[in-house]
């Protein structure tokens, strides 16, 4: 299915099932919401760096027309249900922006979003992965592809090519990003008839995890079953690794990181994620866009950039699309979008506000992604 | 009134009492004299409940009292001061005044809330009474001061009208003059008659043998946790084995 | 049995962090009477000076441990001048010396994210993978596997208690600093320094913080201005478990909630494994209210 | 020229005027008395000198040196020494510790030797040495303050209400101290209730009332002054 | 009434206060008042955020499985909170300062974990008894309750509020305002006075529970979900802070601190990335020279001395542990 998305002549803003829009104010604005501090700010800011980045191409190129500036006015959270509630509350009744990215956390977007529901605005998680966001109301989107789309694919391509029979599962219960990652590796193993020799639990923030992985090796696991975020995830491979662990190690969204490959370098030779994003995507948007990040901000962009990043111009295209900056029509202009060619793949909402788009399986070796099956 | 039975109390290898036995009859001051830490203020401590005897019985009324918290022995009518005193430093005098009627009052807090009769009554009542006692104590221009910051010796009259807002029937009064010069000394030493006047009993401790001489029925001298000897003023004054432990050579022939 | 032997020595590798970290927390307490939360943002600027020195300067490891050590503790006197040492001068009740350590830990951590997103583009740094060995030391006849690295830490940290009891314990310092811990006008009054002694303490307390969080950065490569947030609250359990102001009782504290974590892990219990390092805390504290070692009463009451 | 010189020294507690121009000296080798009634302001007179309390106008000379409002670590550093008034041991230490974390600003190496002495005197310290100070009686503490001042090797000591609390004997023993002490040649601030006693030791007597010196004198002529002998011998 | 909350919510609007804020600050008032009772009494006491979890909990729970109006929930939270509080508070209040400081904090940890871990608990349980796996779900663990509808209003808050302060303002004027003065002071002689101190404190505990309980049922159905996360030690060192900033010498100040430090990062929101800094930097400096807090007139009076020169007097004695024995 990848391979259909690489066709040579698709790049991002060229969607030509709208015309230029003529109506348009001179400055539109959406509204932004990441954790821009606390721990949560390492997603956050390549969020907010990455729709920065999706802005400048859009104005540049004109894509919503001569003399129209689409501009972001983001707003910081801090992973807290209450602060995102207060930043929604401002953007859509005191900055009257069009429609908002974000927030981070699927959490906050609990809190924040019956907010935009309730003022008729539309809002798009861009990293928001728990089950019944886009239930909240006809409002509220998502470009983030929930676990539940991710995980048993991976787990089922991983299964008939490594031939698992048992696994051990090592998981943050504290996180609903993480628990909810669990949550769908247990039904997709169930599913896989493959059998959960151990179950253990870590909590975020924790540095140690030699206790847990003893005991689980001990069990001598097919493979590792990881459902943990990108800091975390380094510890945990490398920390297998040092503890003699050499099998392979599936994960999912959080393990899907260029910083756990550069920081767990050899130990991540194995480790496989599913993911709606992966660096190592060939496509060619997808490559351009890596590459303008990394240009941009001297780092390489993980999966929820590309996702903010994809959600940005999304908007633009809604916006593009409806002509105007009435909420209502922006929110129906959102909604029709099918096939738009990103760095994620070819784009299309569901019916029920979800994204349509291809996952992808990958793993990792020499410290490089590639995609499983087909690695030599 | 008051009554100990070979009381003892031990902290660990130090032996504070051993086999006290002494009794404040009703209306009588008796005195507790002895060297520093003869075990003194032991002995107050656990008739008021702040600490416990290992051994012997503590009766007040006929009742034995030496397991009761420290709230209840008030509560039954003892009262005391403290060698270093201990007031509500950041409370004003007369709301010092107003705590040590507490045990008095029965309006809990929701007649507090609801401004119930008994509740007017009862803060009525508490506050004519800080009055008096102000008055009593000569500390009336400073009751709205926070006790803390009051001349020693304000606080040690504070602290003994504060022991008489529980409304005791025994009082006990641990070096109640200490930092006072002679004459504020007398004039404490005539309150406290007064107070015995008025029906108290009283049990103080004391270093300074005037204000015993002054104002003791009687005496007990402890030494090493023992009593060593009991008597009137005169007896003891002469009494050899107290002028060797405690009292020397009074050289300048004044008392 | 083998898994046994291998979870020991991860209790002892994760204590050895723990307690490094609650020397120092512990020391500021004996001495100011209060918690020092900023504590933990002291701990995550030596991991942070130290991922600068290495990555920004390309110091080797050693200097920038040093740096990481006198950063620390440099930016911990700072934080006595800034925080404490005013509202000391207004004789201001102890909580408010607790608030002003709160604002501190807010503004160091805020600043130190300033700073990484303005010296790495994003709040977080790593170590160079490189830097340390983290190729496990294989003892074979017994089955554990043991990071050499973490070794270092345990023989250092071990190192430094030494120091800082015979510092506290039987030099002159040590005693005015107990002085001025028990009370300042009286120690001012033996003619003690009291401003020097906090100077020293804090100065102290800042160079095993630092250490602690270089190490853990060592160690885990990953340096974000939020790690001292994840130490905070292990570490004060640490010491109360220990017993607070007692130097033997931070480092028995620090290995006992390490090995109770592992205990319960062992055990099957890693969802709870800090509900039972709370519960024994629980248990013990209403047995010996002071805490392990800590000093008993020398106060009547 | 007087080895203590106190000049017009004003001290407040906030709004409080405690001190309201003291002015008096003391030379070489004397014991000095202030006595007073309570509040009249002895002990914010002693904590003023030795740097406790910053005054708010007037001048301390001390040794020739001006120390109007200096650090008390550095007035104690230059020989005057305080003990408070209270019991001011460091509880949390042993009384053997209590005695010794004053010996650091002694000029000579003779500490060992006074803690010999102090423990000679105080037959009772010595057996209690390694007690936490906090456990001992109030007495017991009393002798451990005035133990450990002469630790430090006061060029001036400043006592205040040394006899607070003693029992009869032991004040007789703290007195005899004070003699003691004023043999050596170390001059002595002596701030007490006990007046009579007072005057005993004493060479020169300053009267305090309401923050203001009313009255001085030779210890010999107030013996005799008979408002004194009303107000304050009882 | 509404017209009065939105004539007041206009005028802070260029403040960065709009009515969700201004309702979160109402909730951390009311939190600011729960330590505050303990603080008072002289209780180190750091369980509110724990209480105010059972509060959210039980509160949600009732709302959503068993249809209660918000005001049954309310009571709910309450009694349960303060149910709880009754077997924590009778061990622990014998603990002092930092050691019950953490071992209240303790028990927050254990409550958050139990809500994460409910659900597998009972889960496993029912697995054991029936033989096969079971699912349980009840809370969610981590994943928090959601979808809750927003009930509270403001004139909720307010109304509590001004209740609360009616309350405050005779429990200072009663016999139980004044023992919990004495006992903060000094407990040997709060116990003289006849001062029952066991029982005054766990009074006091128990009150504080309740009101942490009340401030979680209406800030749960304020977020519109529950999560575990949200009553972490970050939570207890908040409500912390709002009774300390505010001044704990008055029941006042907690209640400013509380509505002051919630609207501060709303109102400092134009500082973009120097937000936090200037949080921080606000209550340092705040507290450093209002030791008392906002809400303290001695705090004031030395604040404006220094900035007419008068003296101060150096720092006395207290510095160090808490007075020798009870002679
Ligand atoms: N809690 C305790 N732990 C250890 N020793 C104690 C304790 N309480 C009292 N002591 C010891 O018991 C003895 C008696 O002390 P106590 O305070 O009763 O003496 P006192 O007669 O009141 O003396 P003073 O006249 O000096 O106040 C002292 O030697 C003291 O050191
Ligand atoms: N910390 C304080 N705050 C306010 N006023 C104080 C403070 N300390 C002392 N005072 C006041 O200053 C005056 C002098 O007090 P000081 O303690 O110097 O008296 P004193 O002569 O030593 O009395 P005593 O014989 O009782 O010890 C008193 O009126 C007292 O109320
Ligand atoms: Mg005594
Ligand atoms: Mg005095």
């Amino acid at each position: 299915a990848q391979d259909e998305v690489a066709t040579e002549d698709v790049q991002i803003g060229f969607w030509d099932e709208c015309p230029a829009p003529e109506n348009l104010p001179e400055t539109v604005s959406i509204g932004a919401i990441f954790g821009l501090s606390g721990p949560i700010s390492v997603y956050g800011g390549s969020q907010s760096q990455a729709v920065e980045l999706a802005l400048t191409e859009i104005n540049e190129s004109g894509y919503l027309g001569e003399g129209v500036t689409l501009v972001a006015i983001t707003e910081d959270s801090a992973g807290d249900g209450e602060q995102a509630i207060a930043a929604m509350t401002k953007l859509v009744e005191e900055d009257q922006v069009v429609a908002v990215l974000g927030p981070t956390l699927s959490t906050e977007a609990f809190s924040a979003d019956p907010v935009a529901q309730e003022n008729g605005t539309s809002v798009m998680g861009v990293s928001n992965t728990a089950i019944g966001i886009t239930d909240m109301g006809d409002y509220v989107f998502r470009d983030s592809l929930p676990e539940s789309s991710v995980i048993p694919g991976t787990i089922a391509q991983a299964t008939t090519i490594l031939g698992l029979e048992r696994v051990g599962v090592l998981y943050g219960n504290d996180d609903d990003f993480t628990l909810s990652g669990y949550d769908v590796f247990v039904q997709a193993l169930e599913d896989n008839n493959i059998e959960i020799i151990g179950e253990e639990t870590f909590a975020r923030g924790d540095v140690d995890f030699n206790p847990q992985l003893t005991s689980l090796i001990a069990g001598e696991p097919d493979a590792l079953v990881v459902s943990a975020l990108a800091a975390e995830a380094v510890q945990i491979i490398t920390q297998a690794r040092a503890l003699g662990y050499e099998g392979p190690i599936i994960g999912g969204n959080g393990l899907n990181s260029p910083a756990v490959l550069e920081q767990s370098g050899e130990a991540s030779n194995g480790v496989i994620v599913g993911a709606a994003w992966n660096i190592a995507n060939p496509a060619p948007l997808s490559v351009e866009f890596a590459m303008n990040f990394e240009e941009a901000y001297e780092a390489a962009p993980d999966q929820f950039a590309a996702q903010a990043y994809t959600g940005a111009w999304l908007y633009a295209t809604a916006i593009r699309c409806a002509d105007s900056v009435d909420r209502t029509e922006i929110r129906d202009a959102l909604a029709a979008i099918q096939d738009f060619p990103s760095p994620l793949g070819l784009f299309s909402f569901a019916e029920d506000r979800n994204p349509i788009h291809d996952p992808v399986v990958q793993i990792a070796q020499d410290g490089k992604f590639a995609v499983l099956g087909a690695e030599e | 009134m008051l009554e100990l039975i070979n009381v003892s109390r031990g902290f660990g290898g130090v032996q504070a009492l051993s086999g006290v036995s002494l009794s404040v009859p009703p209306q009588r001051i008796v005195g507790l004299i002895g060297p520093n830490g003869a075990g003194k203020t032991t002995l107050i401590n656990n008739v008021s409940g702040l600490d416990h005897p290992n051994g012997g019985q503590i009766l007040f009324d006929g009742q034995p009292i030496e397991k009761e918290p420290s709230h209840r022995i008030t509560r039954l009518g003892i009262a005391r001061t403290y060698q270093n005193i201990r007031l509500f430093g950041e409370m004003t005098v007369r709301q010092n005044l107003l705590v040590g009627q507490h045990s008095l009052g029965r309006a809990n807090i929701l007649e507090a809330v609801f401004f119930s009769p008994r509740y007017r009554r009862e803060e009525r009542q508490y506050r004519a009474r800080a009055e008096e006692l102000l008055e009593r104590f000569g500390l009336a221009s400073v009751a709205g001061m926070a006790a803390g910051n009051l001349p020693y010796g304000d606080q040690r009259r504070l602290e003994l009208a504060r022991a008489l807002a529980t409304e005791p029937k025994v009082l006990l009064l641990d070096e109640p003059t200490a930092g006072m010069n002679p004459t504020e000394t007398k004039a404490l030493g005539e309150h406290i008659q007064d107070l015995r006047n008025d029906g108290l009993s009283i049990l103080v401790i004391e270093h300074d043998m005037s204000l015993i001489h002054q104002v003791c029925d009687e005496i007990y001298v402890l030494n090493f946790g023992q009593i060593i000897a009991h008597g009137t003023s005169d007896e003891i004054r002469t009494d050899p084995v107290v002028i060797e432990a405690y009292l020397g050579r009074d050289d300048d022939g004044a008392a | 049995m083998d898994t046994l032997l291998q979870q020991v020595v991860n209790a002892i590798s994760l204590g050895a962090i723990y307690s490094l970290f609650a020397l120092g927390y512990s020391l500021v307490f004996s001495i100011l009477g209060v918690l020092n939360l900023a504590h933990s943002a002291i701990f995550m600027s030596g991991a942070f000076f130290g991922v600068l020195a290495v990555n920004q300067l390309g110091t080797p490891l050693w200097l920038a441990f040093i740096l990481a050590m006198v950063g620390a503790g440099l930016l911990s006197v700072t934080l006595e001048f800034v925080a404490f040492r005013p509202l000391r001068r207004r004789n201001a009740p102890r909580i408010a010396q607790l608030i002003s350590s709160i604002g501190a830990a807010i503004l160091i951590v805020n600043i130190g994210q300033l700073i990484f997103l303005q010296q790495f583009g994003r709040t977080e740094a790593y170590f160079p993978r490189e830097l340390v060995s983290l190729d496990p030391i294989i003892i074979e006849s017994l089955s554990i596997r043991i990071a050499p690295i973490r070794m270092i830490i345990v023989v250092v940290s071990l190192l430094l208690t030494i120091l800082m009891q015979y510092l506290v314990g039987r030099t002159q310092i040590g005693q005015h600093m107990r002085a001025v811990a028990f009370n300042q006008q009286t120690a001012a009054l033996l003619g003690i320094n009291v401003s020097r002694i906090f100077v020293f303490a804090f100065f102290l307390a800042g160079v095993f913080g630092g250490a602690a969080g270089m190490f853990y950065g060592v160690v885990f490569l990953n340096v974000t201005p939020f790690i001292g947030e994840d130490v905070a609250l292990i570490g004060l359990t640490a010491i109360v478990l220990g017993g607070m102001g007692s130097i033997q009782g931070a480092v028995l504290g620090g290995y006992l909630v390490a090995g109770l974590q592992v205990i319960s892990v062992v055990l099957g219990g890693s969802s709870y494994r800090n509900a039972v390092v709370f519960l024994l805390l629980f248990a013990i504290l209403l047995v010996r209210p002071q805490g392990l070692l800590g000093q008993s009463e020398s106060t009547r009451a | 020229m007087a080895l203590l010189e106190v000049d017009n020294l004003h001290t407040s507690y906030g709004a409080i005027k405690a001190l309201r121009g003291v002015s008096f000296q003391l030379s070489e080798g004397q014991v000095i008395s202030l006595i007073g009634a309570n509040g009249a302001g002895k002990t914010t007179i002693l904590n003023t000198l030795s740097g406790l309390l910053r005054p708010t106008g007037g001048r301390i000379m001390f040794k020739g040196q001006d120390i109007t409002g200096w650090r008390a670590d550095r007035v104690a550093k230059l020989g005057l020494v305080q003990v408070p008034e209270g019991r001011q041991v460091i509880a949390t230490m042993s009384v053997q510790e209590n005695l010794s974390v004053g010996a650091h600003l002694r000029r000579d190496d003779l500490a060992d030797t006074e803690l010999e002495r102090i423990f000679s005197r105080f037959p009772r310290l010595s057996e209690r040495r390694m007690q936490k100070a906090g456990l001992l009686s109030g007495g017991e503490q009393q002798m451990l303050v005035v133990g450990r001042a002469l630790m430090m090797q006061p060029e001036l000591l400043m006592l205040d209400e040394p006899s607070m609390g003693l029992a009869p004997l032991l004040v007789n023993e703290v007195f005899g101290i004070i003699a003691d002490i004023k043999a050596l040649g170390i001059p002595i601030l002596l701030v007490e209730q006990n007046a009579r006693k007072a005057l005993q030791v004493a060479d020169y007597v300053y009267v305090l009332e309401r923050g203001l010196i009313v009255k001085a004198g030779s210890a010999n002529d107030l013996r005799k002054d008979p408002q004194i002998l009303s107000a304050y011998l009882g | 009434m509404d017209a009065l909350i939105n004539g007041l919510i206009e005028i802070l609007k260029p403040i960065g206060i709009t009515e969700p804020v201004f309702q979160f600050m109402l909730v951390n008032a009311i939190l600011g008042v729960s330590i505050y009772l303990t603080l008072y009494c002289g209780l180190f006491s750091l369980a509110n955020a724990g209480f105010m979890a059972i509060g959210a909990y039980v509160g949600v729970i009732l709302t959503q499985s068993f249809d209660l109006p918000l005001f049954g929930a309310l009571l709910g939270g309450m009694i349960a909170a303060g149910l709880i509080a009754i077997p924590i508070g009778i061990p622990t209040l014998r603990l002092r300062d930092i050691y019950l400081a953490i071992a209240t904090i303790g028990f927050g940890e254990i409550v958050r974990i139990m809500i994460l871990n409910f659900d597998d608990f009972v889960g496993s349980i029912l697995t054991l008894v029936q033989g096969e796996r079971v699912r349980f779900t009840l809370i969610e663990g981590a994943r928090g309750i959601k979808g809750i509808p927003k009930l509270t209003e403001s004139w909720h808050l307010i109304l509590f509020l001004l209740i609360l302060m009616f309350f405050l303002t005779r429990l200072h004027h009663s016999r139980l305002g004044r023992a919990m003065t004495a006992i903060r002071q000094d407990e040997i002689a709060a116990a003289s006075m006849g001062i029952n101190v066991v029982y005054v404190k766990n009074v006091v505990f128990i009150m504080s529970a309740i009101l942490a309980g009340a401030a979680g049922v209406f800030s749960g159905h304020l977020t519109r979900i529950v999560t575990p996360q949200a009553f972490g030690f970050d939570k207890t060192v908040d409500i912390l802070a709002f009774a300390v900033l505010g001044g704990t010498s008055t029941w006042f100040g907690p209640i400013v601190g509380g509505l002051v430090l919630t609207a501060l990062p709303e109102s400092l929101r134009f500082l973009k990335e120097y937000r936090g800094v200037f949080t921080g930097l606000v209550l340092l400096v705040v507290i450093v020279y209002l030791p008392g807090g906002l809400i303290n007139t001695t705090s004031w009076s030395k604040f404006i001395r220094r900035f007419t020169n008068r003296p101060e007097s150096p720092p006395d004695e207290n510095s160090g542990h808490s007075t020798t024995r009870a002679n």
